[in-house]
């Protein structure tokens, strides 16, 4: 195809994952299909960084649950991603002459997409793994990458020493070039954590996945064989240091927090930025009603909720309704979901289309409870009580 | 459905100068986040039409911005879909046609180009939502030359403003037909949308130029209700009417009983009424906010009371403020400690702090586009 | 999602075959994907007359090589099927919670995209196969159907006796309803031919895609196994006799003969027709030239191909090269290909990409030679003779 | 490229009557199956610009049908992308305006909206295949108030017909300028592209609104040359002139030339000119169809001789017909045993079975769009 030469610079965005620590939220579709904070989808967040970062160019692998994915992404206009040279794609697994096979690890899912690599010719990879939230530029790690004359930039953040040996570990030298790299160390050296936002230089992102790929018993993993060999081989490899808002939602526990950063006067996870939208698929939906004996404190409401109860300090998603009389506190809930007259729900998430019956209990304060999940579709029936910590995935 | 749409997209009667001084009528806001044109836009697309023009006059600018491709309607079509006519096309030359005959002349082209048997002819003054199959298997049915339709629940019009009313009997045929500021007694109110032949049409438009008539109601169909089979059809759906000012506020309001607002906003009808969408943010709500029978868009951020009113996009209403029975359009601002009623705030308002503004139902308070109290 | 509320009729188009026996044109892309009359792909015929058949929902079911199908496909907008509710889907096979599947037959690859059917509810079911070149208005079998009040139609096609033995073949009573199916019967009973054009009411399809994935030792396939199924069961199965242009262009000798068509006064496959236009991707081209020495007698001739050699009853796809004093008769010469000064190219077909240098030979006159085939991007070299029949897929 | 682009799509010098009586410049066909837009766009596009807006004052359903989205050049975007400013938006009220100040001042308001620091303004009367980031780091390099644009290898300019030329020295800068019919011994012909801070242009259009003044050029522009640093920039690629029928015939034909065309369509480049698709059939030729030298666009069947000719997307050339050094526009006829030479058909001609039309270089024989001969 003759046209554009060139991309300077395209998106790898892993988006095969399963998530199944996210579960139930997980069980019918793919982790960045994951509904957050009323509007929006986890994968919103890096598709959105990637627009705003100038990067036009975005490869999306799938595996994992795809359909709803697929239809979310649909022809990415929604991200601006609809172009004749360039654009948004699904990549998922297929089968050719020589036999089919599921993307084994990170580094096999993009090492069997290198063709969709070279049809663009970048100078730079960007590797996102597209279940975080974040509002990241990635120009100007791209800006440094360059400046490094690096092989690999890695983005970092300055984790909690507690919380060190949960993640890749980088120790760096002064200038922040890359001395080594421990996946979840015991007695971590530094505090700097890897995000899972790489940029390769394509020759050498190319060279040392098909190397991988060659490696007896590799498991094709980025932070577990491909850096390392990296780093081995001498590469030039620098970290990045990121200090915006970043927030892991791999877990029920987490996901609920990242959440909760929507609300207040000041937002920790500012939704209104105008220099930094976040994009995201619109489905129909109409204005929301709220009703005479609404009350409404500290919350965000979606479109098409009809809310005649009570919310207070809750992420309140698309198409909900709230009957009068109902409360709920604390709270993520989700789309599609009905909370019934007399019902209380607290400290809760209520996944999409599941329905709480009048004067069902849910969940307990915040203060002294873990926190309840209700799965998608379940009913909680009538008068029914669910303690809190319970996970809910069938009717009650 | 084998009609193409007209969509007439300017006022020929309807008295809100206010709201349309920089815009066409088909672009005034309405119901938080809709603008006139989507009502009759996706009526059309529901039931069925897929060649759709669009006649504009002046001002077209933020029409042109809302409607864009048409894509929200499934209208970016590779062919037909949606036809932006602008003034000058064609046969009528020069002049900017102030009626609908002459632009209907001036866009003679396309219909000669439609391939559709019939044309179905709209105006952007009635909101509603209108199953037009019913309508258009009834004009077939009938065999009439014409069909226009009636609603007997059209909301808030208003004496003395222009419109159309006929006189219809038991089989539905129009016996009289007239213009008038007062409706006489058991008439209907036409909303001005009509069914015809499109080879018909043309004819009509062709004859008409050359017999130097101007207005399509007055001069081509009022003289035929005597001589041919004009028929009106009465849909059950309510028709909220935007006469003027007062019925503008008056509609808005009635889309918070419950009842009206599933008629015209079409809840678990099948017939979505489809807008523009806007990256917004969800609407959020601050600690001491309160809310009560009010509609409310997406992208606000709500830190005072809001009651009885209709509250567009990117609204800001700031704490202590007390906003009732009022409109407020997309991204505008009311401060601290203002209080509005029966206010209508165009487009970008900001009321500054500690503000009180308050009209009546009769005499709503308006404040234009980019105003700053 | 709530919008209109269904589709009377969806189309589900198999286009995950690896069509080997058309290798080497398909070595790297999907059969539906092969380019075929000089400008379309062979899927393009499917797609089109779906659209002019007024069916706006189609979902695209590939496995092998999608890469280049998919971003053929794009966004559907070539055919107009870019739709908010409905319009083109690609639907790849995918991995869900309880693990995943390629698809096993053309059954299983519908059963495991009924979540796809059941979104917009439709009240029937077209399967297609998409490597078939034909126009057809699927809008009068469907009206066929429903008058029959049918549980499911089969197209077929009449076929001379003799090849009758490689059919599915059908043998209806006088209403036109199915009494017997045999699958590439030895002794066949009548001459009526499935095309693998299938509508089923969607519920009857949902019920024995069901049945067939419980049964064991099933190949999940449409021809051998479900209908067989329904027709044991006494269902109204019904044939539609069609009997316009259909050509199979499963091997390399029906795919060089039906490209063949689209030449003549008055060409068997008509491509100009208004009335059933055939859409297609555009990629970037201009208009093409033909040079001082050209010489063009019956052939069509894509964009941005120079031409200033001789071309004989020849399909000429985009972007060809034909030097001064080179000549190709009974050829179809594919997107890219180049042939040199004095080269000689006879009843052959150059796969695109692939280039005949000057003074080269290949092939030999149709009357009493075999079809010759130079795979993709392969360099017959300077004054090397390719014997006729041979298929080159190494340079020479 | 931190620029936005401002295309005016209506001619304001050429004299190219007999094409552009039913559309605007900007829409006039060329080289097959391209519009003169499709260049400017695909310049500005090429060139890494994402916000246009296109100028357009009369005429211009075809050129909208031709742009309709911006799709084919990825100017298909939510926010900025491609523009159409038709006449009435804003501060010059209702009149039509007949220059480049007027049209600039009455869309002031996209002006005002664009974030991007400069503004790259187009016409649509030369054709050119032009690397406009070299041009626009020369701009800002040389901090000029304003760049034009020239190359040494403007193709088939006419005597006669109005054009800008300026004097320019070694170092790039302007010293003289003038509108005028006859190029003065060394002046260099500008081909009316400027670059310029938007900031800056908005004043000059404030002022010279303020001032009275009617022209870009002759009232802004010249007046400044003298003061201020208004800069050249000289680009390597051949320019193709249409100053009238015999030139736009020239420009043409000049296609066939192997070097020219490379330049123009930009041949491995890696700057295509991209234009709207159509599903065109491929083109077929018969038997006993004879061709040389021709570019010839899909959906054609040739069943003829065609020699020098350009020939647009599907004509028809039939059995014994011979079409010499001529350029036949979109789904023309040429009847059996036809001559043409030097003959350009407008879109949609017929010319009946045996008509020889002849006309000459200098005095090319015009059938106007829809004719039958």
């Amino acid at each position: 195809m003759e046209r554009m030469s060139k991309k300077t610079c395209i998106a790898m965005l892993l988006a095969g994952g399963q998530g199944s620590r996210l579960a139930p939220l997980t069980n019918k579709i793919a982790k960045p299909a994951v509904p957050f904070g009323s509007k929006y989808r986890i994968i919103d967040f890096s598709l959105s960084n990637c627009v705003n970062s100038d990067i036009d160019t975005v490869g999306v692998l799938t595996q994992y649950q795809p359909l709803q994915l697929n239809d979310y992404l649909a022809r990415g206009q929604s991200w601006d991603l609809n172009l004749n040279f360039g654009g948004l794609h699904i990549l998922p697994p297929y089968q050719a002459k020589k036999g089919g096979d599921w993307f084994k690890g990170t580094a096999n899912a993009i090492y069997q997409n290198i063709g969709f690599i070279e049809r663009y010719d970048p100078e730079y990879v960007l590797i996102l793994s597209g279940d975080h939230i974040y509002k990241m530029d990635y120009s100007v790690m791209l800006e440094e990458h360059i400046k490094n004359n690096a092989d690999c930039t890695i983005a970092v953040i300055d984790v909690p020493e507690e919380e060190a040996s949960r993640f890749g570990i980088m120790s760096t030298d002064e200038s922040g070039r890359i001395v080594e790299f421990e996946e979840k160390p015991e007695h971590p050296k530094s505090t700097q954590a890897s995000m899972g936002v790489y940029i390769f230089s394509t020759d050498k992102l190319k060279k040392y996945l098909i190397e991988d790929e060659h490696t007896e018993g590799s498991e094709n993993d980025f932070g577990k064989n491909v850096i390392p060999a990296m780093l081995r081989d001498g590469q030039r490899m620098f970290s990045y240091l990121y200090k915006g808002y970043w927030r892991d939602v791999g877990t029920l526990d987490s996901f609920w927090a990242a959440n909760m950063d929507v609300l207040g006067d000041v937002p920790e996870l500012f939704l209104n930025d105008p220099g930094w939208k976040i994009s995201y698929h619109h489905s129909f939906s109409r204005p929301q009603y709220l009703g005479p004996a609404s009350s409404i404190s500290n919350s965000v409401v979606g479109d098409s909720c009809v809310i005649d109860g009570k919310s207070v300090d809750s992420v309140i998603f698309s198409n909900v309704v709230i009957e009068e009389g109902a409360c709920v506190r604390d709270c993520v809930v989700m789309n599609g979901a009905v909370i019934r007259k007399g019902a209380f729900v607290e400290y809760a998430i209520i996944d999409n289309d599941a329905v709480i019956e009048a004067n069902a209990s849910v969940g307990g304060p915040k203060e002294n409870s873990a926190l309840t999940v209700i799965a998608g579709g379940i009913t909680v029936g009538r008068d029914a009580v669910v303690c809190p910590g319970t996970i809910v995935e069938e009717d009650i | 459905m084998d009609a193409v749409g007209i969509i007439f997209a300017n006022t020929y009667d309807a008295d809100l100068n206010e709201l349309t001084q920089k815009r066409t009528l088909a672009a005034v806001p309405f119901a938080g986040r809709y603008r006139l044109i989507d009502f009759t836009l996706s009526n059309m697309v529901n039931s069925g039409i897929r060649n759709i023009g669009l006649i504009t006059k002046g001002n077209y600018q933020s029409l042109l911005g809302h409607v864009r491709t048409g894509a929200e309607w499934d209208l970016d079509r590779k062919n037909s879909g949606l036809t932006i006519l602008p003034p000058f096309s064609t046969m009528a030359g020069e002049s900017i046609y102030d009626n609908r005959l002459e632009a209907l002349a001036s866009n003679f082209s396309f219909l000669r180009r439609a391939r559709e048997k019939y044309v179905l002819m709209c105006d952007s003054s009635y909101v509603g939502n209108v199953d037009l199959k019913e309508y258009f298997d009834f004009h077939v049915q009938s065999e009439a030359v014409l069909t226009g339709l009636y609603s007997d629940q059209v909301m808030n019009n208003q004496k003395g403003v222009k419109g159309t009313t006929a006189m219809v009997d038991s089989d539905g045929r129009i016996t009289e037909m007239e213009i008038t500021k007062e409706s006489p007694e058991g008439s209907k109110i036409l909303i001005n949308t009509w069914l015809i032949d499109r080879e018909r049409l043309m004819e009509i438009i062709e004859q008409a130029i050359r017999d130097n008539k101007r207005s399509l109601r007055r001069d081509v169909i009022i003289p035929a209700v005597e001589k041919q089979k004009i028929m009106a059809f009465r849909t059950d759906s309510r028709i909220l009417a935007l006469d003027n000012l007062q019925s503008y506020l008056a509609s808005n309001l009635d889309l918070l009983d419950k009842d009206v607002r599933a008629d015209i906003l079409g809840t678990g009808k099948g017939r979505p009424i489809l807008t523009k969408t806007r990256d917004s943010a969800p609407t959020r709500y601050g600690h001491e906010s309160k809310t009560s029978n009010s509609l409310i868009a997406d992208g606000c951020v709500i830190e005072g009371d809001v009651k009885n009113s209709v509250i567009f996009r990117g609204v800001r209403i700031k704490k202590g403020a007390v906003v009732e029975n009022s409109v407020i359009m997309q991204d505008s601002t009311v401060g601290e400690y203002v209080n509005l009623n029966y206010a209508i705030l165009d487009k970008n308002v900001i009321i500054q702090d500690g503000r009180m503004l308050s009209g009546y139902i009769t005499h709503p308070f308006f404040c234009q586009r980019n105003s700053v109290i």
